[in-house]
């Protein structure tokens, strides 16, 4: 028997260079349809972050989180999902987050400032992002303890999803998601993204030793995938979806790297050189499943054209979402924060828009957006 | 039902809680086989089976971060805080998720979470068993705070809690979980948490809640003695705060005092200063005085009786409230 | 120094301060060869080394709970939290430790940790990043909070903090980390966080702290347009509260209004105003107002001018209060 | 080489029957004399025990957590300990918390609700108890960090010790120590003491896997020693300990079993078996190293003997002592939270010391304990 979590490798089935391995332990099961489908996800996501870059760079957004590089991971995902599984993840994973059809709006409402979590998390199947580094994995174990006590009852149980970062591991709230779900089996899947960095801080700040390993120490089986191989991320979570949806929790480590900056805040200049970049910059998720396709003949030349003239329909419908994005009006703070919020609440609503009644230039309340 | 304690009141409303709605789930340190420390989880367990007693892992911020997606999941979880002072390790998970979820989510999602806390010292425990901490989540917009002080209204309160659409932390009065009273289960008509009259008086009020209901009722009596009809109310709500009946019980006494276990400086007691001071302005006799825990730590519990406000503090005030 | 902004007189106070004591250490997220997410530690870690400029695992709990390991092994901590909204997962540490080491071992062992928050909106920035979470630590026992509103008082402030046998909360607004001033490297000669009238005024006086001095202060200067004198107080400590200044400009003002951006139920004006209230009974022309933040949480960014008080909500309240 | 981490049986050098066995990884290392001072430290520590519950049971003390059966590896680590270690340990530890000086006046004060943490955690080498399950060893991590930064810098580097529970073991902060730890190579130890119980809830509540595999997901050697042989505990916390004096953090699994109740509170028939209980009762931690000792001609009756009698003696002086404890007077409240408390504090001290003054038989500030 194959030991599914032999530390040796990261799980496989892509080279850098787009050519097909085999791995003992996991195979790709898809069928090329699909495979065109994650380059197409992959392509759109990245043209989404370019767009919310440049947006930042324009002003129209507060803060960007840049993806580039992650792509791959997250169109494995959205690949092994099924409809009513559960996502939890962060707010990197903008392009899983496309895949699952929050809408650009609404993702961009949120760091355009204009808005938070406005999807509907229930149709989408994506948790609003929590900002409190690691605290939503025991949300996703909650989620999936109450799938496993069956409530809902209708279809084959969902499995659950937690995806968090090599940073957020440390925190304790992780790690009692661990102990809560191992201790419980929940059926969840938590995938730690390492992408190398917290910010300014190597991951090997937070732990000497890999970080799939992490779950062996609760009773949970760990595995680590090449984060930027699409294909071996989908045949692995596919794996571990199936096993959660049986009822039995894994962790899957995606091996991938942060290729720009944490946010357009951050300036990595000042803290990692050039030359890991650039190694990384070889091991692109999108270059390898082009290369693969246009090998195998399954995506060509116009067909690639083509695309790039629907990414560019794509990103200038961006650029018109986000000019066109109406601020969540102040009243909202209270008409959302309680079902019955009080008198109290009531006058301060009250005195707040009479206050800006009479501010010249102040905030009119706009349009309601996204409820 | 005649004759109940504080726990048993409790305890009869998580029966009826759960055998009415099947999403309502338990889930906290020893709530299963034990019955919890405090014994008011007794039974359920038995009667409901260990997958909606769920007996935790040790680990606060897990128990409130599991319950928020249980609740995600369509469930109304209850969670039992073991003791007052173990809230903290999962304070984030309150102050950060549980009370933001529905103002995160533009109003979709809200989440019907009830936090039980038994608070409050006079038990001769031990450190971080006596705390009483609720002005910290009266500081915090999104969650219900209630406490309850009788066993009538710990099954109102608690029945109330769960069927609510919106978190809410319950405080239960460690000192008062064996005290016996009467409960009519279908519980007054009123909206949640309503601050009640307990004893009505017309010469000064006393706002209180929890265990100190009953050290007012006291000092009321004793206040009788030499002439003073004062008023116990019962806040029952810490938030939101039932200003009108507040209001109306300043207005006719013209002297309030607030007392509570909490500490003074930022106790429920300053923001009914505050509040009343604005808002009553030239309307009372005296300024709102406070009776109130040290700006301390909580004693070794030998030594909780002269920490604790008594009667004779809170009686102390009403002659100092008097002399204005 | 001549012309330093906050950023950079607190980078100049923590190189002072760890030149001059080489048992000083700076924990934290990023502090190292980042200098931290806003440049206050910058160059520390070159100038003094990784073992003392310790970039620690993503983990609030644990940067303050070995933080407190450190102070017990007679080092003296500085530990920066990135944001104001981070400081919850670590509030366990705070309030159940940091704050009472000193109490449970009956005065035998104090803790001289230092915790820099930078705190406050007006930023733009995302949820979880422009809390004021000041009251919350207020309420607890057992540590110094402080907030420095310009360059000079963030060095001073800073260097005290750092000098204090016992833990300090240093609140930095980071709506004004780039404002400029002149810096006294000596520091004036008082009482750690000694109140500080930044403008003298007869007729009201504001009371205010952190990133509202400013508006305060603009207010007051709008006022003074229409003839009205207005004082402006800087608190600098939240606790202790320094009431000996803080009643002498009541008494001479004899009109209140606290300012802050805490949310106003159980923020520190509640407490002001329930102490003023009761020790200047009579001896005012009008309650004390507060001008605080709503009682909700912080709004999307581009929503914030609608949430922060301002200018024009201060001149509201003092016209309130000359309506008395 | 043999592999220290073998999880197949717990280190074990002393059966339960009293006899030496060999294990392959350690060895005892102590001369026969350590080995009576450690029957005699875990007598005493009993002994304590015997004279805690009973005073809890006559109203002397508010609360009493009993340590009977964990005698083994408390009396282990104490024999392995150098004079500069420090420890932070639970309420559990207190025949530990004996043999390291704490007086038993402290800590029946403590119980007893007469004071809090008393003694000079500096002397002893105790750190005060934390009552908040989990929290201290991030303060045992930060002080071995600490010791690392050398800044005592005189004699060896001494190593730091955290005990704790099983139940705690699963708490954030716990999680949080070891990523520390392990990050920054902490010299410090991790005690987790397995004695099966959190109040009511059995070990398998917390953890599906050994305890002390739990180290291994966060890069740190994890072994597991019978909690009930005092020999081994000594020789694993020896070298335990020598390894993080050298600058490597590790963390020892002791099994053991709770055999009393939680606590004087608590009712252990309500949700557990006595029959675990009896198979427990036959690994008693002094039964077998006095049979052993007897075997060995070591001890003999007539010390046995004098040993009762010194320990009637001892039993005699705690209650004496517990009699005789002063309460806390009220004002320390105030004289012992900050050196600088300001004068609103100070106005509540006098308020407060005047309300006393005038409450008929209300405390009268005592005399001055403990500091
Ligand atoms: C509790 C908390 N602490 C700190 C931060 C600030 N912060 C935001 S992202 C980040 C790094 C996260 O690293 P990782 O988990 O690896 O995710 P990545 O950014 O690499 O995707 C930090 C420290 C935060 N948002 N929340
Ligand atoms: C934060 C916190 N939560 C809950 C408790 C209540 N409590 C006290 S001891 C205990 C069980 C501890 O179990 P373990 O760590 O195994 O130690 P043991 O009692 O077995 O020695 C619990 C739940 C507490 N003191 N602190
Ligand atoms: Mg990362
Ligand atoms: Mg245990």
């Amino acid at each position: 028997m194959v030991d599914i979590e032999d530390p040796t490798q990261p799980v496989r089935l892509l080279t850098p260079e787009g050519e097909l391995v085999e791995d003992p332990r996991f195979r790709w099961r898809g069928g090329d349809g699909s495979l065109v489908e994650m380059l197409r996800g992959m392509r759109r996501g990245r043209r989404f972050d370019v767009e919310g870059a440049a947006l930042q760079r324009h002003g129209e957004l507060g803060l960007w989180p840049p993806l580039v590089g992650q792509e791959g991971y997250q169109a494995g995902i959205a690949a092994a999902l099924n409809p009513a599984d559960m996502v939890f993840a962060t707010y990197r994973e903008q392009s899983l987050a496309l895949a699952m059809g929050v809408s650009p709006a609404d993702i961009l409402a949120l760091w355009r400032g204009a808005g938070l979590s406005r999807w509907d998390s229930a149709a989408t199947r994506m948790a609003p992002y929590s900002l409190i580094i690691g605290s939503h994995p025991l949300h996703a174990v909650g989620y999936a303890l109450g799938v496993a006590l069956g409530r809902a009852g209708d279809g084959p149980a969902p499995a659950t999803l937690a995806v968090y970062g090599d940073g957020a591991s440390s925190q304790g709230d992780v790690n009692e998601a661990l102990v809560f779900a191992a201790a419980r089996r929940a059926p969840v899947v938590f995938c730690c993204v390492n992408n190398g960095w917290a910010i300014s801080e190597p991951v090997t700040r937070q732990s000497p030793i890999p970080l799939y390993q992490r779950a062996h120490g609760f009773g949970i089986p760990g595995i680590r995938v090449d984060g930027n191989d699409p294909l071996a991320c989908a045949a692995v979570m596919d794996w571990a979806l199936g096993r959660a949806r049986a009822g039995s929790p894994v962790l899957v480590e995606a091996l991938t790297y942060r290729m720009g900056a944490h946010t357009t805040s951050d300036d990595p200049g000042r803290y990692r050189s050039d030359e890991l970049t650039r190694q990384w910059a070889g091991r692109d998720p999108i270059e390898r499943l082009q290369t693969h396709l246009l090998a195998r003949g399954l995506v060509d030349r116009p067909w690639l054209e083509a695309l790039d003239a629907e990414l560019d329909d794509f990103g200038a419908e961006v650029r018109r979402t986000c000019r066109e994005l109406v601020d969540t009006p102040i009243e909202r703070v209270f008409d959302d924060l309680l079902v019955e919020p009080g008198a109290h609440l009531a006058e301060q609503r009250a005195e707040c828009l009479d206050w800006l009644s009479t501010v010249p230039g102040s905030t009119v309340p706009g349009e309601e957006v996204g409820a | 039902m005649s004759g109940l304690t504080v726990v048993k009141a409790l305890n009869r409303a998580l029966h009826e809680a759960m055998a009415a709605d099947p999403g309502v789930l338990v889930l906290g340190e020893d709530v299963g086989v034990l019955g919890g420390v405090f014994r008011v989880t007794e039974g359920l367990s038995e009667a409901f089976g260990e997958q909606r007693v769920i007996d935790t892992p040790l680990a606060e911020s897990g128990i409130i971060g599991t319950a928020i997606g249980l609740a995600l999941r369509g469930f109304r979880p209850v969670a039992e805080i073991q003791f007052d002072g173990f809230v903290f390790p999962g304070f984030d998970q309150v102050v950060n998720q549980l009370a933001r979820y529905r103002s995160r989510t533009h109003g979709r999602q809200g989440l019907p979470v009830v936090i039980r806390i038994p608070f409050g010292g006079g038990i001769g425990a031990a450190e971080h068993h006596s705390e009483s901490p609720e002005a910290y989540f009266m500081h915090t917009p999104g969650l219900h705070v209630l406490s309850c002080a009788c066993p009538q209204d710990a099954h109102w309160l608690l029945r109330q809690a769960i069927a609510c659409p919106d978190p809410v932390i319950l405080f239960e009065p460690k000192a008062r979980y064996y005290a016996k009273g009467e409960v009519d289960e279908s519980g007054p008509d009123l909206p949640m948490g309503s601050a009640r009259i307990v004893r009505p008086g017309r010469d000064a009020a006393l706002l209180t809640y929890g265990p100190m209901v009953r050290t007012c009722l006291d000092a009321a009596q004793a206040a009788a003695g030499e002439g003073r009809d004062v008023e116990v109310v019962d806040l029952r709500s810490l938030a939101p705060l039932d200003m009108a009946t507040i209001r109306a019980c300043a207005e006719r006494t013209r002297r309030v005092i607030v007392v509570h276990e909490a500490r003074l400086t930022l106790g429920p007691g300053a923001e009914l200063a505050a509040r009343l001071d604005e808002e009553m302005w030239g309307a009372l006799d005296a300024p709102v005085l406070r009776v109130a825990a040290w700006d301390t730590h909580y004693p070794p519990a030998r030594t909780e009786r002269a920490y604790l406000p008594d009667a004779e503090r809170v009686l102390d005030a009403l002659d100092r409230s008097f002399a204005y």
